[in-house]
């Protein structure tokens, strides 16, 4: 049993938490908050350079891209075709396969559209890409980003940011028995450790977050509340847990009571 | 000759390829991506591409996100 | 800022986890579930020798007494009279004035007897006992405990055993806020991880649990599940957690999208 | 002599101590804790304290509990 | 099986909602909102009458006497003897044995002193008041309150005024399994209708509220959303509901399909 | 405010409750249920005769067409065809364009097939019939279906007969702030009157339900919990609740107290 | 001839229309639905569609269901 | 003489029953209850108990409450 490791298509990451690298005060706190994060992949965006000024440190600096793997994503994008773009030109920049693929449907919920997910992943894996979707909590949509080719699903537990946690555990719990072949990664919704926790006791393979961290008082503290909360959920899936009974049982003995 | 770079107008020499563009724009080459007209072109043909008038170029890199 | 460390009647421990030594498959178990969970006080019954017998190994050979602290109960008791003399037989024994003072005043929720509870505390106060009473969630009987000499109150956040979780976040969140001045340490109700750290992110000093454990199928390793939990929730707590928000906030940059 | 040991009868010689008790029980006098009558006795007191008829003796130690 | 009928003290109320008369936009709404509730009782404070002025119209010409009975409180007492003084003079002013005894223990919570409250309870019952005490749903006080010879208990599902609704289950199931033979009235808490229902279908005898009613923006409105929620709930109580199922079953038949 | 009647495609229904008829334990049971549950519309399924027998009394007989509509329903249909094909002889064998739209995704959970439901809702749209989607609370696909021309959505609350009841209020409440313009009805999941009465106080226009009235003890008892519960709770969403504190309010004065 | 009525095999009558079919079977025509190959047929158009050899027919009415 | 009423002082005539008390100010004598010095008295014993000097007097009614 590996507690600690996922593995998402056939690559094994020595950590369960996939930390976003956006919103933090600065870059000094984001790299501090990602090495006490433990976590060994980060979301980067795709962004147009800025013509004005020399671009000064950037981001990357911040990221020890020897021990951290970068997964570029797709955020902002509205249909399949410009989610396709953004992901090509990924790969180029990054020299890599690996793709954070969002079609957003929504823009106050940033809800996915998941017909152009599913439309953009059908391409992209036949591009070579390893897609991770940012989808809901269907699992009829699951099943065919999965059948697609997709190497994870990543269900959101609720809206992007809104820091509300696990929102519905009947239709993650569905979704968690139906796909068992690729990672379910968590990603949105995530507020504080336990809610981190909650998920991966119910047996999902890995969390992503970044306003969770990246917006709390002080990141980098959160940031390890966050890699322990995900690793004790992990370690009490694998433990199994106590039945939850109505009523209440001793724990010490009834036997040998003074009289 | 014009051209659009990031959604921008810009002047850039007839018969100037890619490279040469980035280098006028004092933009590194490593870790950047560049598309012209809808299209990726990868980094080792960047001085093989030629621009011509009207071309719209993008060229991107990572930023911060989640 | 102490994250690890909990001060009760000036001594500090170094966890903020107090772990029972009940129901353990056996004595090996318990042994290395107490090591993985990091306690440094460990919660114990008094009971009748058995005259039958020669005691072969005892409990308290599996508890390295110079590293971890006996906290002894009086689980069992009915009245506030027994309670108390189960205390003094557990100084004696034990050569120490830490008692977890129990008076149940029901069988089948083993749920405190508030009053008895109150009149053990004024007695056991006078005698020099250092006493840490198991309560429910009524903050009035709270502060009376305090103002009797409790060096800390322990709330239950469901029934002994019944592996709930919190069940009332709004009265243990208003307890929490009434009583500052001695420790909170929740006691009872836990049955996996996040609900360790859901109340450490309330804010409460600490956590005392015992079948939440002992019951696992593998204690040893739900024992560190736990550590992790409780260290995680204070850790979050301390880091300040973001606003919940009913929508969603964008953590990718929305200037730079290609067009 | 007869007397209760917690809770069961059991016959002691007339004029024991507590700790003479616990030797022909063959009982460890450390990490106990004696009750006699319903007083807790202290260690050093254990072989001060002669049994009386009919007296009640609790001994205890710590066990497993929650 | 007699849905709608409350009996209290061997009295029978044509309603299982009793509604409070305090802090409506005017006297007018007041008698409307009543009388759309269908309470059968409400409740009434016990003040100084105002020396200055002539007392203009009273609430008690909003209230038809006739047909609802008057439960006076002994609202805002913080001791059992300023409770016990408050209810002797409720008598003499409304020639009626019931009083609603509440004994507040925190000024901010108003939670209840439960120590004083079966202080109370017991002079009252002596003196042969009919006494309805506001409690918290702590069963083992509950258990006491009935053997003093208290006429209900009154726990409360949340702070009063609150609106949060129902916010420990577990306790009140416990409570309600426990106290058979007199009824349980759920007191404080209530903000909506459905809060209503879900406590009625949990088997609870009658709620009383105020703040939820009297608070709205249409109380006249919801009174009868109420009256209705309490009934609704009642039934629903009665008429026993389906188990909760993890999965799905069709409510169509399977067979029949064509193809 | 027309608090009882709901508006489908221009047509007013007495009722926001509406039935289904399938599972009752007697076609008299099923009757007397449905007009205890005062619906103006209840469902049905399409099923090939039974050719081997001559047909006794049938569900028909035991509806009141003239007063209750018939909403035949395509369940149990995998594909956008079969749901097609089936409406098209409902249609023939009702003489009327209502149909409730299922498309099953997946036969464990009957979650929809949100693709195929909007592909066929988008065919009989264009055959003029007046379609009612059962789907999920994904309002991206609401959305869509409305622009199809759906008369209605029919979010699932949680899986069809599983009674858990509303397991996603953020979901449902940012779908009802979306879809303004055709009614919201929920579909599935209630499994007991407060259920009902907590969809309709968030703004919920109505309720269909089956297995929560047809599986109760008491079906006829349950039918008229749940009417009086869609009542309550739309009562109470136009009467406006308070709003939540997490502290108390008294409801009686302070001023006047005896001294 | 052999025809499929709701999937199972049947003989009907060479040039029987889909009504004298359902005289034949003794279904009566109201509160049902027709559907031939696939295509429903309108109760009005029962006497003037006839079957030929192989022809599906589903024939369905309403039942209870949620 | 000088009496407090709902905890305000006043002057009442010496001799002066409760009744008269309650007339002088102008209270209704139903639906209320009097105190005096802390003890309820009956309404039909308001015209028989006299005031004397620092009585304290409670005069209460009901108003709307939870």
């Amino acid at each position: 049993m590996n507690t600690a490791a996922l593995t998402i298509a056939g690559r094994t990451y020595p950590s369960r938490l996939i930390v976003g690298t956006g919103k933090y005060p600065s870059l000094d706190v984001a790299r501090r908050a990602i090495e006490e994060s433990g976590a060994a992949m980060v979301t980067v965006a795709v962004r147009r350079i800025d013509l004005g000024r020399r671009s000064g440190e950037s981001l990357l600096d911040a990221i020890d891209t020897k021990r951290v793997a970068l997964l570029p994503n797709t955020a902002g994008c509205r249909t399949a075709e410009d989610a396709v773009r953004t992901a090509r030109l990924a790969r180029e920049a990054g020299l890599s396969e690996l793709i954070k693929l969002e079609v957003i449907g929504d823009d106050r919920t940033l809800f996915p559209d998941n017909e152009g997910l599913l439309e953009a992943t059908r391409v992209l894996v036949k591009e070579g890409f390893v897609v991770l979707p940012y989808t809901n909590d269907d699992l009829v949509v699951a099943r065919r980003l999965r059948d697609a080719g997709a190497a994870a699903v990543m269900p959101l537990v609720a809206p992007i940011g809104s820091g509300l946690g696990l929102q519905n555990p009947v239709t993650l719990r569905l979704l968690l028995e139906e796909i068992r072949d690729i990672p379910v990664i968590v990603d949105a919704g995530v507020g504080i450790a336990s809610d981190a926790a909650i998920v991966m006791e119910m047996g999902a393979d890995g969390v992503l977050m970044n306003t969770g961290i990246a917006g709390a008082s002080d990141p980098v503290r959160m940031a390890r509340a966050m890699r322990l909360a995900v690793e004790a959920g992990r370690l009490a899936h694998e433990a199994g847990r106590i039945p939850k009974r109505l009523f209440a049982t001793a724990s010490s003995p009834i036997d040998g009571m003074i009289r | 000759m014009r051209i659009m770079v990031n959604g921008e107008p810009r002047e850039a020499r007839g018969g100037w390829t890619l490279l040469e563009l980035l280098r006028a724009m004092g933009v590194e080459k490593d870790r950047i991506a560049v598309e012209l007209n809808g299209r990726v072109v990868r980094a080792r043909e960047l001085d093989a591409v030629a621009l011509k008038e009207r071309d719209r170029v993008e060229i991107v890199r990572f930023v911060g996100g989640g």
